[in-house]
């Protein structure tokens, strides 16, 4: 797998990949598809890098400590999102009806909690994406 | 093995005519007033932009009405990455007996 | 048996579900390679998502959207789209599980076919 | 503070339990904190779940609570009524000493540090999951939980470093995903004519509108039954319990045989009860053929647990045994039926979780698996076979133990629902219980002990089986408020109070 045609047109396309994941992720309240498609986007773009790289270097990117802490605490997000609603008194996951302030429908920041919990969910699912792929990939040593 | 696949093959064809008779009751595909598009759907498709100020009625209700569900669902994809580690990363620490 | 047929071509997703369901299971239950298991398993779930996706489906409405277009516009039920979301999500991470498990028992057994592991089990108890 | 704590205690329930399972895995290192941390959040869920049966009991209505803050048919409401308080206080009750038995316990059975930290997060899931599926009122919710209770169970077997764990696994995670498939579709049939994902909605609409399409309702309750039957391993269907539960390590196939399959069931009876109705089921002849298939598990399961050489096999089989009194007591539509179903689902639960734990710590301890290899153990481990004697006095259902007031209202039940044949099916059941259980109790008491140095566990492993058994005995003798939540649970499910 390590072709240099590959990895010349990996190297230009890959971050652009990324790119449209995290545009997915954050308009996923105005646009279809929503904080899993473009969670699973972001993942495919780091998997891609590291078949074509090689899982050594796709792991210097994205060490194990770091893919854990992102697991672990994006699932926490999204609790603790609910948790605003509690804390305002209102049922758990609550967002209207918390007090948050909606914005105005088809800006980017409209939704209130949200487009939050869609950031978490998103950066989240890439996340696990990315440690099934390196766990099912990796060789017994 | 070949007497278990035939009777696995008649059990499932006795299901699959119960299945398609229950599937020609149900009420016809894709007209307006079917059960299934009752006052539960019209608040959603009415009052998705002023409830939760999102136009894309399906967000909506994955990410507000129905937030809990997709707490539970992040959960799933959670435990699966926590049982593919721990079915895997077994490999090399502990020897196999 | 006539209305039967008639009923069936009008309801022609969830027939066709129904096929797939029976192929499915059929798959899961008399096919020994893992892998084709873990395939069944992935038809008969699609055939349950195509249950639901089709219910919600009014014909001739548009994805649930709202645009400023023309008021009038008449919308696909959303809330099945929704439910199938997480339906996905789920049958990934079973696939992802099952995936992992038939690695591991590659890495002991060598094969992935389920009738030789019975007999190498057998033959580990007995040792 | 404290008022937003018990207006919200049911979600608290929950996600408590789920809150600490996410950040486990940052401190994989400090074992101790992990243990320390998972035994907390068990006796804080027990304490939450008593104060929630508690104030449930004494007001004797279901506390309503609305997710979100969107009303019943658009947003997931939970209803904590007398069937989810006695649920979610079995659950509560028997994962505090399950987990005290797994504290350093686990090593040679799961592996290293991070392992067991592992093992921790999906226990924990289970009994976030489980106390969810007590808690829900809606159709939907119940196919997640029950997803999320499938995928950490598989991850519980398949976390013993053994070969045969992973083969085990896969067979459950086969079986389980097509269990859940099925109840998927059933959800999706029902969902279809009657629009609505709430309980308590879905209710009122099937009985209004079934004539019109009985087939639909009929497919519906074939699937359910199927796909709860595959995953809490009715008999026909059980062929994946024995290898997985004997295959896991011992805290897990304690948690898994005694409050796992116990979770499929009361989703089962909740939709059986709440979505369809007792009359809808007597409409359709569905209390027949629970009836029917609980005496084939009773009369089968027993038989099979009889013919195994292995001890926890046999308890495996046992628990497809067991499985088919729930279900025998499940078709019987009157309140006494129902009220020793429950109970003895109850009674199930810490039994089975306290022979799998005694079963597990002799394993350990004597490195033997065979039923006859056990010979004057109850010498050596005084304290674990006590707790194995009273758990199997208890299952065969000998008065001053918890499963003789369980078959007792299932007796009445029967009685009261006119037919005969599940009260020989009882007592044949019982026979046949003692068969499979007393003859271990007299290999270890009354056989020569040979020399080798088995002791007892560890002390907190002893504070396990001690806090299990003294249960089975106490609810034996008093059941008292246990008893009468369980009652009201049936009548609240008969929809008569």
């Amino acid at each position: 797998m390590k072709d240099f045609i590959l990895k010349r047109i990996s190297a230009i396309i890959l971050p652009f990949i990324c790119i449209y994941g995290f545009y997915v992720i954050l308009h996923g309240h105005i646009s279809p598809g929503g904080s899993f498609a473009g969670g699973i986007i972001v993942g495919l773009s780091f998997i891609a890098f590291s078949t074509v790289y090689g899982t050594e270097k796709g792991r210097s990117k994205l060490p194990e400590k770091v893919l854990i802490w992102i697991e672990s605490y994006g699932t926490l997000w999204y609790g603790i999102m609910g948790m605003v609603g509690i804390v305002k008194g209102v049922p758990f996951l609550a967002n209207k009806l918390a007090g948050i302030n909606l914005g105005e429908p088809g800006t980017l920041s409209s939704g209130g909690l949200i487009s939050l919990i869609g950031i978490g969910v998103g950066i989240r699912v890439a996340s696990t994406m990315v440690t099934l792929f390196f766990t099912l990939m990796e060789e017994e040593s | 093995m070949k007497i278990r696949n035939l009777l696995i093959l008649l059990v499932a064809l006795l299901a699959s005519y119960g299945m398609l008779i229950a599937a020609a009751e149900l009420p016809p595909y894709g007209i307006p007033d079917n059960p299934i598009h009752n006052q539960v759907s019209e608040r959603y498709v009415n009052g998705a932009l002023e409830d939760t100020g999102v136009p894309n009625i399906v967000t909506a209700i994955v990410l507000d009405y129905r937030a809990y569900d997709t707490m539970f669902e992040t959960i799933v994809l959670f435990t699966a990455a926590i049982a593919v580690v721990i079915t895997l990363k077994s490999w090399k620490k502990a020897g196999e007996r | 048996m006539s209305i039967l047929l008639e009923k069936l071509i009008i309801n022609y997703p969830y027939s066709i579900a129904v096929v797939l369901f029976i192929i499915g299971a059929l798959t899961v239950l008399t096919r020994s390679s893992l892998f084709k298991k873990l395939l069944g398993i992935n038809i008969m779930e699609t055939a349950v998502f195509l249950i639901f996706i089709a219910a919600g489906n009014i014909r001739g409405g548009t994805e649930p959207i709202l645009s400023e277009g023309n008021p009038g516009t008449v919308y696909i039920n959303p809330l099945p789209s929704a439910l199938m979301l997480t339906g996905i999500v789920v049958s990934v991470s079973v696939t992802a599980f099952a995936l992992a498990l038939i690695i591991r028992l590659h890495r002991t057994y060598g094969t992935t076919d389920a009738n030789c592991i019975a007999q190498m089990r057998k033959e580990v108890i007995d040792r | 503070m404290i008022s937003s704590i018990t207006t919200n205690l049911p979600v608290f329930v929950v996600i408590a339990p789920l809150f600490v399972a996410f950040i486990l895995t940052t401190f994989a290192r400090r074992i101790r904190l992990v243990e320390g941390f998972v035994i907390f959040i068990e006796v804080l869920g027990l304490t939450g779940a008593g104060i929630l049966a508690v104030n449930v009991f004494i007001k004797n209505i279901p506390i309503i609570y609305q997710m979100g803050g969107w009303s019943a048919p658009w947003g997931i409401e939970l209803k904590i009524g007398n069937l989810s308080a006695f649920f979610l206080l079995v659950v509560a009750f028997v994962s505090v000493p399950v987990s005290l038995f797994a504290v350093n316990n686990l090593s040679d059975e799961v592996g290293g540090k991070e392992r067991v930290t592992r093992f921790y997060v999906l226990y924990l899931l289970l009994g976030g999951a489980m106390a969810g599926m007590a808690v829900t009122n809606d159709l939907f919710n119940v196919f997640v939980l029950v997803e999320v209770a499938t995928l950490s169970c598989c991850g519980l077997v398949s976390s013993r470093n053994r070969p045969q764990a992973a083969e085990a696994a896969f067979t459950y995670l086969i079986m389980a995903t097509l269990g859940s498939t099925l109840v998927l579709g059933g959800i999706g049939f029902i969902y279809i004519i009657t629009g609505h994902l709430n309980m308590g909605f879905a209710y009122e609409e099937l009985n209004r509108i079934w004539q019109n399409s009985p087939h639909v309702v009929w497919m519906a309750f074939s699937f359910m039954l199927v796909g709860f039957g595959v995953k809490s391993a009715l008999f026909p269907l059980h062929i994946w319990l024995p290898d997985a539960h004997s295959a896991a390590p011992s805290p897990a196939s304690a948690i898994l045989s005694g409050v796992a399959v116990k979770g499929y069931l009361i989703c089962l009876l909740k939709i059986l009860y709440r979505v369809f109705g007792h009359t809808l089921m007597q409409e359709f002849a569905v209390h027949r053929i629970l009836v029917l298939a609980g005496t084939v598990a009773i009369i089968a399961g027993s038989i099979l647990a009889l013919t195994q050489v292995e001890l926890k096999r046999r308890l495996a089989f046992s628990t497809v045994a067991q499985v088919g009194y729930i279900i025998l007591g499940m078709g019987l539509v009157n309140i006494k039926g129902l009220t020793g179903t429950l109970f003895y689902l109850a009674s199930h639960a810490v039994i089975k979780s306290t022979l799998f734990l005694a079963a597990g710590a002799i394993i350990a301890a004597t490195g033997k698996k065979n039923i006859n290899e056990l010979a004057g153990i109850g010498r050596k481990m005084p304290i674990t076979m006590a707790a194995f004697t009273i758990g199997s006095l208890g299952l065969t259902g000998i008065p001053l133990f918890s499963g003789f007031i369980g078959k007792w209202n299932l007796i009445l039940g029967s009685l009261e629902s006119g037919n005969i044949i599940p009260i020989a099916v009882i007592i044949v059941g019982s026979v046949l219980c003692a068969a499979y259980l007393f003859p271990i109790v007299r290999v270890a008491y009354f056989e020569p002990a040979p020399e080798e140095d088995w002791k007892d566990p560890g002390f907190t492993q002893k504070i396990a089986l001690i806090m299990l058994a003294s249960a089975v005995v106490i609810l034996g003798i008093i059941p008292g408020p246990f008893l009468e939540l369980a009652e009201r649970a049936a009548a609240e499910l008969l929809m008569l109070r």
